[in-house]
């Protein structure tokens, strides 16, 4: 099994949050992961993505050319990742500032994450998705996670993340 | 041991914690920042010093000082910031002062960019200050290694006393991998006792006659002595202390030579290479200098044929040349400026150079 | 009479122009603009002197004055 | 209706990659107006060392040159002197005048080269990541000093202007904040007047601009610029110094 | 034309004046100082700017932002010095920015001493900086070879938009020869008329677009583009601008490789050699980047052996190695650290060679 | 009779290499006095850079660690943090501190490292060969303003101790000079005095001394010392600066 | 009664110690040491204070005061 | 015909200028010249040394490893250069500073300077009789030089050191 994931958007959206949850919730399953930041020139608002690999052996390039999930937070990324998908691979987009794509799991999670009253959460709802519908980390692994890497002067922040992604999990169900 | 989720700078800083470092100066830069920013957050609490120079001069220069005085010291910065290092390294050499040196490196020449690059071969393998000297030069190509790296490069530095480089490029820098580490903080529970004891250190002449750190050698015939001094030591490492990793060295009919984060991809290549037939080979330097000259010489027949891959235009090729000096053809594939060449590169290089049937 | 036009899309939502308008006829747009911000607008009705406060801070020059 | 605000000619009409209520770009416009104003843009020429505004030459509208991080003294004194016709001037964040560039700074300002310096005082370096600058305040947390800046390991904020007002060959120093309309009005001033010195020959003229970055600071930007009206600007007082 | 009786400094400085150099920043060390002196004095007369920079850093900055502005500008060091130049001549290899920085070589590594030496060629020739960059690099062997080489160093700069570096060493700076020197001042009477129009250069933009002097590429793929154009302007370089002298390369069994200073002491050696009777021949590169390949493929069979001599541990021994490739032997011999090959350790090497039928 | 005065023990008993009548000899004889009155040799760790005295470490009887040239004080800082107990000096002539090394100099000085300074001001660069040095004053003539310094190209000769004593963390600075043996003595009360403050964890003292170049200034030795009085002093005035 | 001796062969004649002896009783000596310098010499006859003057100004420190 | 000649002794001697003297004259004549100096650590009182060749031919080292003549003004560069000097090569020793020496031509230049009255010239007085010993260059051509190589505001140095030179040719007849 290898499964790699590229998630992109802009600066402040959470990208590299959500990259690393997922990848910290694998490696506690035992799983070989890399998870590889790129920061655009602009610190907020700008572009960032990264790129995660999750397996079951050594990983080779933590590049990934020819991704088998994209998550596309904003519509610069989705031009620019576009192409990186693979024939069939997951596409996840947030049509809140992407706008819809055919063949693919577009729902408004900015707008999702305002009614959840933060829209800071967006990421974790899209985790929330992604993992319902890939099923690579086991959802209590990511809970612990969201648990564990909180701040621990900001435990307020588990609750609401973690209802974050349950609601991205309930989604998928829905859809 | 525990297994944490960490960048290859959080590592590296980690690395040298455990193995002893007690002086870190740096200044920031793209992308080695997490470095400099985990020592600022973590050395105190090793009772060591950390200190955000005013430049990168001034570090690489306390970092010279620290090591006089005994300390296990360390920079790091990333290529322009390196570059402002060399005078001092080339200090450090002279005046045969343990130390290291981490380049993350970045894309040039000039700022360039940050993205990842391994360009500064050539500096860091020939000496880019002035002089005659060396640095042994250790470039990882996993986080993980990247925190082993570590306590070899300081036990390196004081047994020869001689600046160590860690190479690296920004994307092993920035990137996360689970990393082993070690109980916590062995400084403090006995094994910064294993350190050795420098008695060439100043700490103040008592009992003793006065040490003194110097690289200067005016008395005629003095600097060319000490000169050959360094030779020997030179020598000596580049007969004791090669290291590499091989895979399928003895069957390959081409071996791709490559190190740091481009020998992960040249590994994803070799394997995809294999399951397509053609009998591809690994060869990762994992020191840089000194070069693993034997491999090549010892190990390889002469029918084999390499092909150099780097995130240049050709730095490393220049030593597999010498190393194999025109017994089996030398290939090239490189990119730089950002890009770094991909697994179909390597591997429709290879199939090309196949069919050219070099 | 006086007003000013916002261009949205330049704009990155800091909102200092909101704070530093002494007449206070600016707010946030809840619609978000095409970079996922929410811009600045006028509020609706006069009562803008034309005294630029807005356009001086503005850190992304994308406020104009007219008078 | 007549168009009483609008941006100059010297500043391209491109969005910058500051982060929102960052104050480089409200910066890039004063100087860009103050070129316009002294009718100098066909023969200014703008150094841009590294830093969050490196790439500043794609937001103004005249001849610019890159500098390495803290050189840029150095290369403007070279381009004055080559080109003394020309209006040179500088645009320095503080970890680019007053940390690396601190010698470049000091000697420039010594030998009393006939240059406009723009030094933003944001109290952090932007660009990497928001690590302590020479002017990060006593207590102030950052990338590199997690427990707050303490005057026994980083010594005190470095007051640069105040050390260069000391040269008998600077002539001109003001501090100006961008904390508000009126205080933006004020340094608009200042900048001009640093170009007009430059203009009449009068030699080294520097105008520090104190100026927020919401973003390492960690606040939002109307937060932002009451931290420097009610804090920095306590450290730093405005107004002109020589 | 008058003969005067020069330093290679002031040789080297009257050099650029009469070039058309209109810049010079530097900062003093030997054995350099009478550049400096020679500048501080007669730039003057020319209408040029002479700054005592603060620094190495601040002068080749300097040079960085003159270059910039359009004129002919230049630096000089020593070793040290140099060593602190590498990040500004980076810069300006990126940025594609001409200028001129001499190196007058001493020993080293760190302060060394004040005495010559060679050991600088890897800095010079493979850019101790960093990012992949080439500059030119010219070795004059007389002083009024260097005279002569400074207009050459200045075109190709410009030609090139590339950083020329001059590469001397200590005996070569202080040294006094005859110079030809040109009618005083070409400047004044003509020739800076045939100076090349540089319309990239920062002169206010009246009339044009905005000019840009920079070596930063930050959008995705412009550094990679702008390293591929740098790489093809180096091939061109590569392909045009060798430049050797060659003695009795037809018929000579053991050629010497060797450049500046150390060639003449070669050539002696040759003359004695052939004198007893053994078939030697002089190779002197004159450009060491872009090193004379083609002296060694094109015009040299492979019966030949070769034994290159430096002023340091073998430096300019791998380019031979990498020229030859295996097809001769390359032997070597060199000192370091103030100590210079004489003619008679030559002409002992060349025997021992032969005895060893190498 | 007893010997009153004769070579102090930290003063290894060898011949320098300086010039007739240069102020070096004098200034290390004091400063090893002061190590010898405080009984600090065995703790004291010497930091010597390029310069005349660059090989300083000849002549002193303890531990030494030469620095390159403008890096004396980063080098110290490093030591003095490593080995707080240690007394760390540097010994930098004005090139050194005030040309190259003027970055590591104001740094080391605002973050008010415990070091003692002494500071070695000659006016030129005696080692390479008596180029302009920031201290040289104006008209002098040196190998590199060979028609005497300009205010107007060079700059004013920079007043390094006065610009330090703005710092908040530096604690001590006086200049004195070796023009007599009266001054001489003076000196000596200065550097034991910038020993103590460091034994006292005061914090960052500097000495600037001014001395003859009989060389570089092209003068006898009795002609060098009546123009450290007479015209050396009058631009860099004697006494506590700090 | 003081006296000092001077080490004529570390000596370099800068004549600084002639310039400040308050008593004047140091002078240059015309024989050449080793060097091939003039050194100091003491004259003839007492009057020596042990004011140390002339060895505090020596860069040499080839002077001994005796008192 | 080859001349290598080391000139050595100690700094303010005069030791560079004549080697210059030498060089310049040679050159006049149309001869190819080396002048290679080399000081000490020390700038007055130490050593410092510098080697000519004059040559009728390209020369190539400018390093002198065995000379035809060796002139040395004191002491300490007798013993560092007394073994360079090849087998009967000439040698002239400054018996002030250096004491005199067997099979060589001493004699005691600084006291003979001191007598013309001014001590800096003894190394003028030493070209003159290394010129009446070897004759390598034209008395004329020296004497137009020392004219030549005198700084404009100091004539007065013209006439001592013609003086000098003069006397130094006189002493090897007298010799
Ligand atoms: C030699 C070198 N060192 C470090 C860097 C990395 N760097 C780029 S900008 C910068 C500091 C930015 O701070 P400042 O000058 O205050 O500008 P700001 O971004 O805050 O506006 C640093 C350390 C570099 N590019 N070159
Ligand atoms: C990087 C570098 N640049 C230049 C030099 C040459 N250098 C040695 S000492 C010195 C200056 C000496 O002047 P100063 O510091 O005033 O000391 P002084 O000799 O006058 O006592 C210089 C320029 C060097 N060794 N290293
Ligand atoms: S011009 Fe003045 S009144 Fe009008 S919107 Fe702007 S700040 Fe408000
Ligand atoms: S000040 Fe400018 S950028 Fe900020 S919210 Fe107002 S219009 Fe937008
Ligand atoms: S990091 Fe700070 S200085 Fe840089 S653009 Fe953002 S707000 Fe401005
Ligand atoms: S050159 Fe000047 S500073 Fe150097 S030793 Fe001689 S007199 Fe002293
Ligand atoms: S001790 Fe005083 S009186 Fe005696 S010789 Fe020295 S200076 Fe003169
Ligand atoms: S002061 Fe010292 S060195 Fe100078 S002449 Fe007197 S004894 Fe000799
Ligand atoms: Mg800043
Ligand atoms: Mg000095």
């Amino acid at each position: 099994m290898i499964e790699r994931i590229i998630i992109a958007g802009a600066g402040g959206q959470g990208i590299m949050l959500m990259g690393k949850l997922l990848a910290e919730a694998a490696m506690r399953e035992g799983k070989f992961v890399t998870w590889l930041p790129a920061y655009g020139a602009e610190v907020r608002g700008g572009t960032a993505h990264c790129m995660v690999t999750i397996s079951d052996a050594e990983i080779n390039s933590p590049l990934i050319s020819e991704a088998d999930s994209l998550i596309v937070m904003n519509y610069p990324s989705l031009t620019r990742f576009g192409n990186r998908l693979k024939d069939k691979g997951l596409l996840i987009i947030n049509s809140s500032l992407a706008g819809e794509c055919p063949d693919s799991l577009s729902l408004p999670f900015t707008d999702i994450a305002l009614e959840l009253g933060n829209v800071k959460v967006a990421n974790v709802i899209v985790l929330g998705c992604f993992i319902a519908k890939t099923a690579i980390v086991d959802k209590m692994n990511i809970l612990a996670t969201i648990e564990d890497m909180a701040p621990k002067n900001r435990q307020d922040l588990v609750e609401i993340n973690k209802k974050a992604f349950l609601k991205g999990m309930e989604l998928i169900k829905k859809w | 041991m525990k297994k944490i989720l960490m960048t290859g700078n959080e590592a590296i800083a980690e690395g040298a914690l455990q193995a002893g470092c007690r002086f870190y100066a740096g200044y920031p830069i793209t992308p080695q920042n997490e470095l400099i920013a985990y020592m600022a957050k973590h050395m105190i609490e090793s009772g060591g010093v950390f200190i955000q120079a005013e430049s990168e001069l001034a570090a690489i220069n306390m970092v010279f000082g620290a090591s006089a005085a005994g300390a296990r010291a360390m920079t790091s910065s990333s290529s322009p910031g390196v570059s402002l290092k060399q005078e001092g390294i080339s200090y450090m050499a002279g005046a045969e002062l343990p130390g290291v040196i981490v380049n993350i490196m970045r894309a040039g020449p000039g700022l360039g960019n940050i993205w990842p690059a391994q360009t500064d071969y050539f500096q860091a393998t020939r000496g880019g200050g002035n002089g005659e000297y060396r640095t042994i030069v250790l470039a990882p190509s996993s986080v993980n290694e990247a925190y082993n790296l570590m306590q070899d490069a300081f036990d390196l530095a004081d047994r020869y006393r001689i600046p160590v480089i860690l190479l690296g490029d920004g994307i092993l820098g920035q990137m996360m991998e689970p990393v082993l580490v070690h109980s916590q903080n062995p400084a403090t529970n006995g094994k910064i006792n294993r350190l050795p004891v420098k008695e060439w250190a100043l700490t103040g002449c008592k009992g003793r006659k006065p040490n003194l750190a110097a690289s200067f050698r005016l008395a005629e015939g003095k600097l060319e002595e000490h000169n050959i001094h360094l030779q020997e030591k030179y020598k000596e490492i580049r007969d004791n202390q090669q290291d590499f990793e091989g895979l399928f060295l003895d069957d390959a009919q081409v071996i791709l030579v490559a190190y740091g984060t481009m020998s992960r991809i040249a590994k994803g290549a070799m394997n995809k290479l294999r399951e397509k037939g053609i009998k591809a080979g690994l060869l990762r330097p994992i020191a840089l200098w000194p070069f693993p000259v034997n491999a090549f010489t010892k190990n390889l027949g002469p029918k084999t044929k390499y092909l150099v891959i780097e995130m240049s235009y050709g730095q490393m090729v220049e030593d597999v040349r010498l190393a194999v000096n025109g017994s089996s053809p030398v290939e090239f594939l490189g990119r730089s400026g950002g890009g770094v060449p991909a697994e179909e590169e390597i591997i429709k290089e290879v199939f090309a150079l196949n069919e050219k049937n070099i | 009479m006086a007003k000013i036009i916002i261009n949205r899309e330049k704009c990155k939502g800091c909102l200092l122009c909101i704070k530093f308008c002494p007449k206070g006829l600016i707010t946030a747009d809840k619609d978000l603009n095409s970079r996922g911000l929410n811009p600045a607008k006028t509020k609706e009705g006069p009562g803008c002197t034309g005294c630029s406060m807005c356009a001086v801070i503005c850190p992304e020059c994308c406020i104009e004055v007219y008078k | 209706m007549k168009k009483i605000f609008s941006r100059p000619e010297s500043l391209r009409d491109v969005s910058t990659h500051y982060c929102p209520g960052c104050g480089h770009g409200i910066a890039h416009r004063l100087l860009a107006q103050a070129v316009d104003d002294l009718g100098i843009r066909e023969k200014v020429i703008g150094v841009a060392p590294v830093g969050c505004a490196v790439v500043a030459y794609d937001y103004w509208n005249f001849d610019c040159c890159e500098a390495a991080h803290g050189r840029a003294l150095a290369v403007a004194t070279a381009i004055k002197r080559v080109r003394p016709a020309n209006i040179v001037f500088t645009y320095q964040g503080d970890g680019d005048l007053a940390a690396i560039g601190t010698n470049e700074t000091i000697h420039a300002a010594n030998r009393g080269e006939n240059l406009t310096v723009i030094f933003i005082n944001n109290a952090v370096y932007g660009m990497t990541g928001g690590q302590m600058a020479p002017t990060t305040l006593l207590g102030q947390k950052t990338a590199t000093s997690p427990r707050g800046r303490s005057a026994d390991k980083e010594g005190y904020p470095l007051k640069i202007s105040e050390l260069l007002a000391q040269l008998p060959a600077v002539k001109y120093i003001e501090r100006v904040s961008l904390h508000s309309p009126q205080e933006v009005l004020k340094a608009q001033k200042a900048i001009k007047q640093a170009f007009q010195n430059q203009i009449d020959n009068i030699g080294f003229s520097l105008v520090e601009i104190l100026s927020p970055c919401p973003t390492y600071w960690e606040m939002p930007p109307n937060k932002a610029v009451e931290w420097v009206r009610d804090i920095m600007s306590k450290e730093f007082p405005l107004g002109r110094i020589k």
